[in-house]
């Protein structure tokens, strides 16, 4: 059976992939942001997974307000860069485990989910920019990915427990899906953050290390928060924060965490990572 | 039940509830269509133009041609879809930020994201 | 608050439009089953809903398959018929019940359902036949509607069990909405039908009459049956009959049948409609 | 867990399963192109130009060119996507019914049905 060998945890800031396309990685702006990647980056070098699910949110590139899922799921060959404004930005298409993406669809609606299955769909910066901080830039991804979107846009948004009850059946498909496959699920999305209204400009960097923590050690707890919790306390847009309990839903209830980084502003946002694995079958490396 | 969000309760932090999401779908469309190249190309030849072919109102038109984002928003404009006029015609994200708090853009930059300007 | 006053079903084919459109009403082939429908017609009259739910799935019309949901509701303003190959058809356009489409989709959301929600799309004969059979071909149609669109054509199509779940969901919100406003739910699609392979033709007029019975004094045994079964008993476009578990998840244990009429085949297909009404509430007109 | 369904284990009944969705991808892209009148129009007057379009394989072309129902399914084509055909080339649901099931129009009613014909 396939196997779930780490969550990852990441910010997924557009200006992220504009920093990278124009050059200014080595900025002084920016890189303390991206050194503090460099440790995910190795984990990821070290550990080859062969499937990444990626969950995150579509902002307004490959839905319309005309029709809005609420959890969307690709069982795609080809994921391509959606057009976001600027041309669809210059790097590898994504390949799909579709195999596996109908695998976990089955198991959603055997689950009682109500997910929507997309067969064609681009992709923009919520997938793009997780998959390029923890694979750099190659001439093709070395995973296949599974796109998962959640509407945290449009009101109603997913309660932040039903984005945890996922992550309990994506774990389940993972060990019925029947390969030797290596898994790692991604959580992107937020910290704080606030673009819209006379509080635009909403950081919490309080919050964000207290998020942090809890995501590994007290996950229930952020499972149980209201959206209104999230909106109050990182911001409208840091609301996003809540698809990482998709990821953290796959994984054990003890992990350890491998690596963490948290940098203040990336663009307007708090930004954060985390590495964990399951404490019961986590490698022998130190934790960080 | 827990409450409802999207009822704007949380200060200064407009929601995009039904009632946005109805009021900014011109707005919101025309933002939309700029993803296409030949439609950033008509809103660079004549935006007035392009904004009719989307049936904005008076009040909507104004508020885009002024690039008035805080209006914008009011009117039901969400950023992830009017960001994409800053792709036509470039502004930061953080003048867009200050714009909304009502405040000079330093000022935003050091009172809000914290940083050293 | 608002009141739920009646659950109705009824079969969706097309060719009852086609044969409403091309005057065929009273020719042999059609007469015995439109007339049928008069009790139908008349209890709708004599009890003027002012919200129609209707349930239904879209038949390669408003969705293509890059991209199926599984539940989509409607909150649009108005929904227009589709052009499904011959044109839309010269029917008035439907309103929409707005705020209470909305109203009911906060409430899925709150229930753990993951609908996609719709504030423009247009719609196909799922809805359109069951409102001509119900309410004639009015100027204007006397009644909103809310559209809950099922995918049952892609699989994995949902659990009969969940669309019996999403029923006492829509109940919940009718309950809650507060307004005196009088709600009918309609079930729709079936009955026993199959459109392709060398069963093509088939129909089950046996299980057709044990399922209008059994949707009324036994529905947990049908919202119990697997899909396998569904396509097994009724066909493989037949299964599409779980959508009635919608209508029936929404109504009370006991009901009372006030109508019922069964006609085999209505182009290639078994035909039927029921008129239900909570026993505890039902009009003192002696049941059919 | 019940037994999924799309897998063809009732006898002739082909599930519109993620094999066929994604087989009969084209040839349905293809018949849901006809809810367009100009669709309707290119088709009408080369229909082989507009299957191409579609990028159709030889296979695919030659079933929808012949009319070829069961073959049409076969390769994946879904029958709510595929009737579209008959809005532009009328043919009856039943005769499409009959040449799946490999019988004489009159004996399909009769004996399908349960048609007095
Ligand atoms: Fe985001
Ligand atoms: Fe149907």
């Amino acid at each position: 059976m396939a196997k779930l060998i780490g969550g990852l945890g990441t910010s997924h800031v557009p200006s992220i992939g504009a920093a990278i396309d124009k050059g200014l990685r080595d900025t002084p702006d920016w890189k303390p942001f991206f050194d503090g990647y460099i440790p995910g980056q190795d984990w990821v070098k070290e550990h080859k997974p062969d499937v990444a699910v990626v969950i995150f949110n579509d902002h307004g590139n490959s839905f319309f307000l005309d029709k809005v899922p609420t959890f969307a799921v690709g069982c795609a060959e080809e994921y391509r860069p959606v057009d976001e404004g600027w041309g669809p930005r210059a790097i590898p298409s994504f390949k799909g485990a579709v195999d596996f993406s109908w695998h976990f669809i089955d198991t959603l609606i055997e689950n009682r989910f109500d997910p929507m299955i997309c067969q064609e769909i681009e992709v923009d910066h919520g997938i793009q920019v997780p998959m390029e901080l923890f694979w750099g830039r190659p001439a093709e991804w070395p995973v296949q990915v599974v796109p998962i979107f959640v509407n945290v846009i449009q009101y109603p948004i997913p309660l932040p427990s039903r984005c945890y009850e996922m992550g309990r059946v994506l774990r389940q498909a993972i060990e019925s899906y029947p390969t030797d496959e290596r898994f790692v699920v991604l959580g992107t999305g937020g910290l704080s953050h606030q673009l819209q209204g006379a509080r635009a400009g909403f950081v919490n960097p309080e919050a964000d290390r207290a998020f942090l923590n809890d995501i590994a050690t007290d996950p229930d707890k952020l499972a149980g928060m209201s959206r209104e919790q999230y909106v109050e306390m990182f911001g409208s847009e840091g609301a996003e924060l809540m698809m990482w309990l998709v990821m953290r839903g796959a994984m054990d209830r003890d992990v350890v965490v491998r690596h963490k980084h948290y940098f203040v502003p990336a663009s307007m946002t708090g930004a954060g990572m985390i590495v964990m694995e399951n404490a019961a079958t986590a490698s022998p490396a130190v934790a960080a | 039940m827990e409450e409802k969000p999207g009822q704007d309760r949380i200060p200064d932090t407009p929601l995009f509830d039904r009632k946005r999401s109805l009021g900014g779908y011109r707005i919101n469309k025309m933002a939309m269509g700029l993803s296409r190249p030949e439609n950033r190309e008509a809103f660079k030849q004549d935006e007035s133009a392009y904004l009719d072919r989307f049936g904005l109102t008076p009040e909507e038109k104004e508020a885009v041609m002024t690039r008035n984002w805080r209006e914008m928003v009011r009117l039901g404009g969400n950023l992830f879809f009017i960001l994409k006029i800053s792709a036509v015609d470039p502004v930061r994200i953080t003048e867009i930020g200050a714009h909304q708090a009502g405040m000079e853009h330093d000022d935003f930059l050091r009172n809000r994201l914290g940083k050293k300007v």
